[in-house]
């Protein structure tokens, strides 16, 4: 298509363009674009690449810190961990694709963001993944949830990187819109950081692993009449991955970083050759020329518009020095991979693209790369926000103990196992703290030090107050860190939403920023890095805002870690910290009612600040023997998980009068941690308490017998055999899938 | 009656094969070189009760739309390979 | 004792093993690259796990075909002694070194959990340090652990006693519950007839220190140590 | 000349096949109680050169015999479907 003809068709509207940004980028340019230069700049300024609608917003976030070696705006955030050592991590979402094909869009979600850990040079170390689904009682629901968690399972174990924690929630508004968001955790020595730039012109652009296909070439920025039906039959809309291939490209990327034999480094997501080109060159302020022909093909016949476009999997771009090509092409091929030399560095700030000896594309690596407008979209709040807040006054349970098992097995609420018995959670010998505890635990190899990370994100929460919801999120992320003994040391974030041109879309995506931003400033957590998912939205509406947060932590001393179960018998029970419990939002409410209703509890962030530095401060000196955050289905639940370890353990608990009741069982809120600790651990630990000003509510004892009592004055609210208790959490996930 | 039925499962042209790329490659070097391109893919073979052939055919093509294989990634293929003698009612 | 890791492309316990060799028990290691035809003066090679050629096609049935695993067939026949785990034993069954295929496991589902194994032979190189009756409580993580014999295979592995790992209850019975993937009499590793090559489909390297949960592996590289030196011991080295 | 040639390997008569196993159950789950048995198995479809079929059949066997199909548990299935126009030499 000529581009009068482009003009004539107004053919950038088909590819998701408006018209004001097509008549920006002409400015830009000083012309009219042609067809591939216009499929360039269409999926460049899609939202997916320019967040175009969430850019203003997320500059509120907090991205400093001492410790912060590179923040937002590479693939990964890097802290330093000390003793020359540095940790990349970044999550990202799958969501479309997992909905049209589960195992392969899960899979290729996974080596996606392993591909952004490599890219700064670090060896990826874990994943996790954050799920969301709709009601498992339905079949799609479940076959959606088995797909991806055995393609996370099949892609991760494959190449070898442990999934060693995660989330789960099952909802009604995900039926349609299922989420999967990966996050992955790389360590590298400092010296090896290396930036996604192609810095120093005459410098060597190399593609290296698998070939170039049709696959992917964007929905949004699909259709024309060249294009016709039959090759729009020819381009897959799913990608395969190939786990076997990311294997390979993690060894020799190292090696090839290790030999000092990279510049500048990037994966190649959306859009491939055209945002991973444009985007380093930018980042260095150079220019590139790249000559299509040298792009090794997986199909014959491709266009260069398909060669730009494409969204091949399992490839990187190497920058190297000149001169030094032969040497990286050498490690790629030991390593069984195919590299090609497709272009150079060039000093003139343009990406220039020739294919057959002809120059087919040629645009300002600026405009291309940050050209595109940045969008103040209307906001305003949900019409019936404040029906949601409404909670029916309801009946005290008359069985607290039955209710304690239909809570266990709420599939939100149950054991896990059933999925991360899937994942290789071992592979790479540092996973210290295996799933199933509050974070898990890798050590850093060579040093005494552990990692541990997390990721949380109550949509309920965030759907009846996006702002709250939000504090929530990063408050449980840290809490949960903070329980195994680590010091939060960065957050990176998914954000997944609706159409954001809808105001009360846009409107819970501003709150949940303005929420993320200060519960990060409050913690004094930096964000390095995130992802933004719209449109998350089916006719029958869109998902929860579901905002994700994983978070790293750093223990000094591996040692030091406290597991999330009872030790055994004679052990003290005690909350730290709140006391304060609310049915509003809550687990009780779903499960008891079906009821999604009430406004979720402010966050106090000096007290939970005070709460985290106490358990850190307390695992330190060695006087916890569990610690294991209040979260979902409160007090009761969580009680009933501390004893859940191997061997199971007692508990016999009395509560004060004022939790003696449905809020104080099954209610939830921030700031509470039950934890377990010797009887001569007492004066110390609450020492530190008074110190920091956080309270500590002795509710009673670990005992030998397996039995979890919970008693109010003269009632016995609870009195329930551990092991009964275990199955009901144990058997629900797995009865379900049969 | 019981037919056999054959479903062949393939990745859609286009999409990458890596498995079978993987094979041409040991295949290579196992030295047979001749070998030009192999594509993996999936076999079901089902025993299926139904009145006749096509009845059979028609509704192991919507098994296959629904579960054996998925419709954006794969085509399929099914053959009614012959009524199972003795075994039918 | 020297050891060798053999790394095939899409091997992911090379470093594992490695690590557990080099800094747990302090022995020499160097890694073995599929592509040599020789291995040098090695005592043991290991096959670690992994996904070799992505488990593509089945199982170790492309990386048998690796140079090494020709040099390797010769160090096992000359009396070397080969660990093969998890993929490796996968590769040693593809190879012929060992009798028997794999399947996927029944459930379908890959599976990362902890086993307990009862050791049914103390008289090889791979369980001679084992303390008797100690069932011993070593993670699996496969997708192809459910072992396969033809009735031949089996009365064979039966009468030469081939049989040295069951998955097991804590207490070491031997009963389908303790069965994590549908393994032929709850196999989990087998010896050839010589004794000197060993395929197990637990990983003994991802329990070889406290601070991962359990030491139980160790168990099974320090018999490979004792054994050596024992041998060393008794005759001219 | 080139040959499309289809490969289809499943386990022996015999071999327990959890997959078929469970896709069986899955089927009846769905509603399709006629489905008696579902063995699963693997497709290769492979371009392979040579002067003629037989040549071509016989050396695809010879792959299977050492690489497609593991002996100890597979049976393998070689034809050939066409040749292949336009492409051979
Ligand atoms: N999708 C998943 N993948 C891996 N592990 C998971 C997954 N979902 C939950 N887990 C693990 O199960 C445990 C309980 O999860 P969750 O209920 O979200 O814990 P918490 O309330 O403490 O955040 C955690 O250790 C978590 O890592
Ligand atoms: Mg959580």
């Amino acid at each position: 298509m000529t581009p009068e003809q482009i003009l004539a068709r107004r053919a950038w509207r088909q590819m998701a363009l408006r018209d004001e940004e097509y008549h920006r980028l002409v400015e830009m340019l000083g012309r009219h674009p042609n067809w591939t230069e216009l499929g360039m700049f269409a999926v460049l300024w899609s939202e997916h690449c320019a967040y175009k609608h969430s850019r203003l917003h997320l500059g509120q976030l907090p991205t400093e810190a001492e410790w912060v070696l590179v923040g937002p705006g590479e693939n990964a955030g890097v802290l330093d961990v000390g003793e020359e050592m540095a940790v990349a991590f970044r999550i990202e979402s799958h969501n479309h694709p997992i909905a049209v094909e589960p195992y392969q869009g899960a899979a290729t979600g996974v080596g996606g963001i392993i591909r952004d850990v490599l890219a700064m040079g670090a060896r990826p170390i874990a994943l996790l993944d954050s799920l969301r689904f709709g009601p498992p009682e339905e079949p799609r629901c479940r076959y959606t949830f088995a797909g991806v968690v055995s393609g996370i399972a099949g892609y991760g174990n494959c190449v070898g990187v442990p999934t060693v924690g995660g989330e789960l929630y099952f909802e009604e508004p995900y039926r349609h819109n299922p989420l999967c968001n990966v996050m992955c955790i790389g360590i590298l020595p400092r010296s090896r950081l290396r930036r996604a730039r192609a810095a120093g012109i005459g410098n060597s652009v190399i593609l290296v692993g698998s070939r170039t296909g049709r696959d992917g070439i964007h929905g949004a920025t699909f259709a024309s009449e060249e294009l016709d039906e039959r090759s729009e039959e020819r381009r897959p809309a799913v990608q395969v991955g190939d786990p076997f291939t990311e294997k390979l490209l993690i060894e020799a990327c190292l090696e090839l970083v290790e030999r000092e034999l990279v510049v500048g480094i990037q994966d190649m997501g959306a859009a491939g050759i055209t945002s991973s080109c444009a985007e380093t060159a930018a980042r260095a302020g150079t220019g590139m020329r790249i000559d299509l022909d040298r792009v090794p093909l997986r199909e014959e016949g491709m266009t260069p518009y398909e060669i730009m476009l494409s969204e091949s999997q399992e490839r990187m771009l190497i920058i190297a020095p000149r001169g030094k090509e032969e040497a990286v092409l050498e490690v790629c091929r030991r390593w069984g991979l195919e590299g090609a030399v497709i272009g150079e560095v060039t000093g003139d700030g343009h990406l220039k693209v020739f294919w057959r000896g002809e120059l087919v594309a040629d645009v300002p690596v600026k405009a291309l790369a940050a050209g595109a407008p940045v969008y103040d979209a209307p906001a305003s709040p949900p019409s019936d926000l404040e029906q949601r807040w409404r909670v029916p006054s309801l009946p005290e349970p008359t069985d607290c103990g039955e209710v304690l098992k239909l809570l266990l097995r709420s599939p939100s609420l149950a054991h896990k196992s059933w999925v991360w018995e899937q994942y290789d959670h071992m592979v790479q010998v540092n996973t210290v703290v295996l799933p199933g505890a509050d974070a898990a635990v890798l050590r850093l190899k060579g040093t005494r030090k552990g990692i541990a990370a997390s990721c949380d994100g109550n949509g309920r929460y965030t759907y009846l107050d996006p702002y709250r919801g939000a504090v929530l999120a990063v408050a449980e992320a840290c809490r949960n860190v903070s329980c195994v003994g680590a010091r939060p040391l960065g957050i990176t974030n998914c954000l997944n939403f609706g159409n954001p041109e809808k105001p009360d879309v846009m409107w819970s995506f501003r709150e949940v920023v303005r929420g993320m931003a200060d519960a990060c400033r409050a913690l004094g957590v930096p964000v390095t890095g995130g992802n933004v998912s719209f449109y998350n939205e089916s006719p029958a509406g869109p998902v929860y805002p579901t905002p994700v947060v994983g978070a790293v932590g750093l223990l000094e001393r591996i040692e030091e870690r406290v597991p999330s179960v009872f030790p055994g018998p004679g052990y003290r029970i005690a909350l730290l910290g709140s006391t304060r419990a609310w049915l509003q939002g809550s687990e009780y409410l779903k499960v008891m009612y079906q009821l999604v209703a009430g406004r979720p509890p402010e966050v106090d962030l000096r007290l939970e600040r005070a709460v985290q530095q106490v358990c850190r401060a307390a695992a330190r000196r060695g006087l916890l023997a569990s610690a294991h955050d209040c979260a979902e289905g409160g007090l009761a639940v969580t009680l009933a998980e501390s004893c859940f370890s191997p061997e199971p353990v007692g508990a016999s608990v009395k509560l004060p009068p004022e939790l003696g009741n449905a809020a104080g069982l099954f209610g939830e809120g921030p700031s509470r941690v039950v934890v377990s600790f010797a009887p001569q651990a007492e004066s110390r630990l609450r020492a530190l308490c008074v110190e920091h000003g956080v309270g500590l509510l002795l509710l009673g004892w670990t005992v030998a017998e397996a039995r979890l009592q919970i008693r109010c004055e003269d009632r016995v609210l609870v009195d329930e055999d551990v092991g009964g208790l275990m199955a009901e959490w144990q058997n629900a996930l797995p009865s379900l899938m049969g | 009656m019981r037919y056999m039925v054959r479903v062949l499962v393939k990745f859609k042209a286009g999409v990458a094969d890596p498995q079978g790329r993987t094979i041409l490659a040991a295949l290579h070097s196992l030295g047979y070189e001749g070998v030009r391109d192999v594509r993996a893919g999936k076999l079901f073979e089902l025993v299926v009760e139904g009145t006749d052939e096509d009845a059979v055919r028609s509704r192991v093509e919507e098994m296959c739309g629904r579960l054996l294989a998925n419709p954006v990634l794969e085509d399929y293929e099914v053959s009614v390979l012959r009524a199972l003698a003795g075994e039918g009612r | 004792m020297k050891f060798g890791v053999v790394v095939f492309p899409g091997s992911n316990c090379d470093a594992d093993c490695y690590w557990v060799i080099e800094r747990v028990l302090r022995q020499p290691v160097r890694y073995l690259w599929h592509g040599d035809g020789e291995i040098p003066d090695v005592d043991c090679v290991i096959l670690p796990g992994g996904f070799s050629y992505g488990d593509y096609l089945r199982a170790g049935a492309i990386a048998r075909f690796s140079p090494i695993m020709r040099a390797v067939a010769q160090f096992a026949a000359n009396g070397g002694l080969v660990l093969g785990i998890c993929n490796g034993f996968q590769i040693l069954l593809e190879a012929g070194l060992l009798p028997g295929a794999m399947r996927p496991n029944d459930s379908l589902r890959f599976r990362c959990c902890p086993t307990w194994l009862k050791v049914e032979r103390y008289d090889t190189p791979f369980t001679c340090a084992v303390p008797r009756g100690r069932t011993l409580r070593i993670p699996i993580a496969h997708f192809e652990g459910n072992y396969y014999a033809d009735p031949q295979q089996l009365r064979q592995l039966q009468r030469e006693r081939q049989v040295v790992f069951r998955y097991a209850t804590r207490d070491g019975r031997v009963v389908p519950e303790a069965n994590p993937n549908g393994s032929l009499d709850n196999i989990a590793g087998i010896v050839n007839r010589a004794g000197n090559v060993l395929g197990m489909m637990p990983h003994p390297e991802r329990c070889a220190e406290a601070v991962l949960g359990g030491e139980d592996g160790r168990y099974v590289f320090e018999s490979l140590i004792a054994y050596w030196q024992q041998k060393a011991g008794d005759g001219p080295r």
